[in-house]
């Protein structure tokens, strides 16, 4: 879109682009920098029925399940990771059937989704998942939601044809590491059985070395955090990268928040550490701190505490996690009152990175 | 990471925390047994919790050219505090490149440096396969025809697959219950060793690299069987009886050959103490089994 | 390789790492960042029937053929683009058969290959080259160098056992944009012929939407410049990227000249910045100024005067612009006799860059 | 860019060069015709030389919201001094992210981002395609069976067949020979129009996008025709005949609907000299054509 009038406020830009059922990209990874205030936001208008995608599912997507609204989700990993493991509302979701569809990637499968998405090619080649049962199980393929209708459209254009697609390298694995130079490989792999994954005739009934192809990833609407965005758009990550230069480039639509709105020309004067050119951003968000609970690089860490108490909260009943998140966050009108009063300045400004860190290096984290 | 402390300081720490040199816990000797298996020179795929512990601890002690990857898309870092999570920036700390996930496990382990994998799982089958996905029909509600999901779902694969299906070598941490053994996992979340009907290995399958898997349980190392690629019993933890083991797994566990582990020394438990973990985030922890143990109690 | 040990100089890493006839990837691009100090010292060391493979051949490469170094070359541009854009020694050596092969890609297709090797993967797929002859002519090919011997060894392992494979996309388009969202995609593309596509029968035979799978880049030995390289390897790179990020990767071994050798500290404290990591670099050599008369940003500028000249020298016969090379190169012993007696430590200082440009603001460019 | 000066130090500009508000070279009118052709809007991809002039020219005139992309990898630079090249530092100067080819490419052209793109060749057949590689039999030396390689060998596609591939209009800058505008190229470098003994299109080909093809020369402008993909000419040059346009063209060329070309406006001028290109770096130049007037004359 053009490089103007792109500064909104969360409610805005969600009430915009969001609709009961689109189709979600909630960017960032586990406990780094993810769009809590655009999460939030929903949360608050209650815009339910969501399709999520997204490469690992924690805390925002745990929110949104304990929320009541997701309805499919497309991903490798639901869980809360380190802290207290088990995202309860998703397990429970899911179990229950609260949560319709669970189609299952692995992490690299997506990350190669998000690449080509990224690159606007038709797939990606991958080298794994072979042999698994992600290969074997096919969800939206059983609900009859993959290919064309009787009048030749998509059934539903967000999902792909097929899940994936084996072929047969025509190049006989000659790419593949170790290589067979002259002298052999200087790489770290000790082991070598490409001889006899060429004599492998599953999935394509020859001989041949196998490659899934898998086809990219093209959300509806991404929802990025960004340490710093410009004034028209250009998005500057600060520490890991997730998956989100890939996924929040494939996305039609792209929202993003920010620690601080700055002049194009900061960015501009170094453009090769910028990361998403201005033209892929269509919203764009200021709000210090809004990536609580969650660590932004170079500006604030994770609330272990918020993790450790959450991690009780959601053994409780499904009602009184809902009730939870109610009262912690729909019942503030945005996020300023959220991390005001429900957070606080002196525990926001307690967690604020140490220089030459990036996170809190004395943070206490007891279990 | 820090210096390491001098013996005398470290007394001092052992007595604020109650512990002694001597003794240690399931998880401590979890992370020493995880250790001496890491070879020096890897690039080793690490995990958050007990294989990252067993990392750092390989690499202050026997394995000090070992390079950390994190699958978030971390080369290299030099922790100074344990990461809890694959993205949590500690475990970006002065890493020699920080990237992504399709960089981890294109631009590094396919490209060629993976050596070493460690992951947990749900399941673990005699393969060495590993379920973290589901347990009790995979379907989820909108296509079981039961209006449910499955029984109990898991994370899901999230890098395991990868992990598994690209490393040269992989170590596999388990709580060792006979419902975690089975002969066969329910849902294949990641390849390892060999599998189908027709003995059809992973190369079967089309992957082209590794198939030599480590099972690291809370009782002892298993280990495939080069020639069957069915895991074996390799090493009983100290005080661990091989016929104990063999009652806690679902496969009529071969135990023929089993050693018993050296238990770990003075230096490996003064490393992971005073310099891995000594926050006691993950040592503090008791086992799956020692808090079963206790609640049965 | 291990992290130690890898600072030497250019005539110790050309001498250990090219023999004649190895496979040479000369990174940079055009007039930016162009490892010159190590192409002197390959024309110095008179290391001959090279292999020279890049994604777009210049003032590197041009000194290479004039100096009667290459044999074979695959590459998309061989020319010397805005000044005096002729190549006249490339242009030469091709016509009179010097240069025995030269295959042809596009910076598109070439670019893709290098993101497979990289990736480590067996192809990358290519929405371009359809319908031009670059598929039509495939050199390796018809000089018997592509596939397997008798013995089923590959013929050449640096070549790929064909230049390319066209397939249909199994998801038949899906990913391609503009997309089918239900209400339309928001690209700027203002045209769409995917249903023509879709029917199109050439090179499968089969109607459907075509993908040219490209074999990986894997160079036997890359050199690259950069301004700072860590004293372990890790590479970070200022300005324009070129293909250096990818095929640097992909080669088996990788030399890496630079401005200055900094302690591995001072990019590790971002590593989000950095864009080689060490374990990938073999060998590292520091010399200021060694990219001249390239462009290294944040540094220095390109010498318009040199090529001005240089435009000039190599209109004149095969025999004076060999002898201006030897005259101007080989007589020196190493970079820094040629960096100082040749060019003078008042030119290159002159062509210093201007803070807050990347390049010498105030550059004269006569012509 | 600098900001644009008065009339009266433009006259001071003009006066210092012996420049005339009202004549221009021919340089300048390619670039004025060139920049006649830049949607607003539109996302540029424009090679160093004449085409970076016209579309420096346009984004400062009719199309301010034009984003110019250099195929190096450069998304929306603010240029200062005009490059030279595309991988030249000023090109990168301010832009909103500089990256790699692939990104030019594939994040942004595939992606979705390509509305124009600005080529030369050294052929240009009727259907617009061009040739850039090579005069005299493609084959080099090692299987040519001659011994020696092609008669002429220019530079090649480099991301010229890529920009034609994936543009929704293509903008071709030629100099206008007989020779060089044959029926059909002799090496097909870049496929833009219609082809082929079946009458195929590119999209018969496999090509998405695009067949819109502008061919501004140093006579006029040629105008592919929607029904048969033939170019046609649609603008003579101010003092143009259609007539010596049709001679000097390898095909028999319709020049029925031929316009003549309204001449560069003062303002065009003005900002082309002083902002554009004010060292004169290509503007000072003379067209080939020029050139060879002299060398006969």
């Amino acid at each position: 879109m053009a490089n103007t009038n792109k500064i909104t406020t969360a409610q805005e830009a969600i009430a915009r682009y969001l609709k009961p059922g689109t189709q979600v990209c909630t960017c960032g990874f586990s406990y780094t920098r993810r769009p809590f205030t655009l999460v939030r936001e929903i949360i608050r208008q209650g815009i339910g029925n969501l399709y999520l995608t997204m490469n690992g599912g924690t805390a925002c997507e745990e929110a949104l399940a304990a929320a009541g609204l997701i309805k499919w989700v497309e991903s490798t990993y639901l869980g809360l990771e380190g802290i207290q493991p088990v995202a309860n509302s998703f397990r429970r979701g899911i179990q229950d059937g609260e949560i319709e569809i669970v189609e299952d990637y692995s992490n690299y499968g997506y990350a190669s989704r998000t690449v080509a998405g990224k690159y606007g090619w038709p797939f990606a080649p991958l080298v794994s998942e072979l042999g698994s049962d992600i290969l074997e199980y096919d969800v939206f393929s059983k609900a009859g939601l993959r290919g064309r209708d009787a009048n030749g459209n998509w059934i539903d254009p967000r999902i792909p044809p097929k899940k994936f697609h084996v072929i047969d390298d025509p190049f006989d694995g000659w790419g593949l590491r170790p290589h067979a130079f002259e002298d052999g490989d200087n790489t770290a792999n000790q082991t070598n059985n490409l001889e006899g994954a060429r004599r492998s005739t599953k999935y394509t009934g020859n001989p041949g070395v196998k490659v899934v192809l898998v086809p990219p990833v093209i959300p509806e609407v991404a929802l990025l955090r960004a340490q710093k965005v410009g004034d028209e758009g250009t998005v500057r990550l600060e520490g890991i990268f997730g998956p989100d230069i890939e996924q929040a480039i494939a996305a039609r639509i792209l929202i993003v928040e920010c620690e601080q709105i700055v002049p194009e020309e900061e960015l501009r004067a170094a453009p090769e550490r910028n990361h998403i050119p201005a033209h892929i951003v269509d919203a764009i968000v200021e709000q210090p701190f809004g990536g609580y609970p969650s660590a932004v690089p170079n500006y604030y860490d994770y609330d272990w505490d918020w993790f450790v108490n959450y991690g009780r909260v959601n053994r409780r009943s499904k009602e009184e996690v809902k009730a939870w998140w109610q009262e912690h966050v729909v019942s503030t009108t945005d996020d300023w009152e959220y991390l005001m009063h429900k957070v606080g300045m002196n525990r926001l400004f307690h967690l604020r990175a140490t220089p030459g860190y990036g996170y809190k290096a004395d943070l206490e984290r007891p279990m | 990471m820090a210096e390491l402390m001098t013996d005398a300081e470290y007394e001092l720490f052992l007595t604020d925390r109650g512990l002694k040199p001597e003794e240690y816990t399931t998880m401590e000797l979890l992370a020493v047994a995880t250790a001496r298996e890491v070879p020096d020179d890897s690039f080793a795929f690490a995990g958050t919790g007990l294989p990252l512990l067993g990392t750092m601890l390989a690499q202050k002690t026997t394995a000090p050219h070992c390079t950390i990857i994190m699958e978030a898309g971390i080369v290299g870092p030099k922790i100074e505090h344990l990461p809890i999570s694959v993205s949590d920036p500690r475990g970006c700390l002065r890493g020699s490149t920080v990237s992504n996930m399709a960089d981890t496990f294109g631009t590094t382990a396919l490209r060629g440096f993976c050596t070493v994998g460690i992951l947990g799982g749900a399941e673990c089958d005699q393969y060495g396969n590993l379920n973290s996905t589901v347990i009790g029909s995979y379907w989820p509600a909108r296509v079981s025809g039961t209006g449910h999901g499955p029984q109990v779902r898991f994370a899901g694969s999230g890098g395991a697959n990868n992990i598994a299906s690209l490393a040269d070598m992989l170590l596999v941490m388990m709580v060792h219950e006979k419902r975690r053994f089975p002969e066969r996992v329910e849902y294949l979340t990641s390849i390892t060793g060999l599998r189908g009907p027709k003995g059809e290995t992973r190369f079967d399958y089309g992957l082209t690299r590794g198939g030599k898997t480590v099972v690291i349980s809370d009782l002892c190392v298993l280990r495939s069987d080069p020639n069957d690629g069915i895991l074996k019993l390799d090493i009983a933890f100290p005080g661990i009886d091989p016929e104990l083991v063999k009652e806690n797994t679902g496969w009529d566990l071969d135990i023929s050959h089993a050693r018993t582990m050296a238990p770990p020394t003075y230096e490996e438990l003064k490393v992971l103490r005073t310099i891995v973990d000594p926050e006691r985030i993950y040592l503090g922890r008791k086992s799956k089994r020692e808090l079963a143990a206790e609640k049965a109690g």
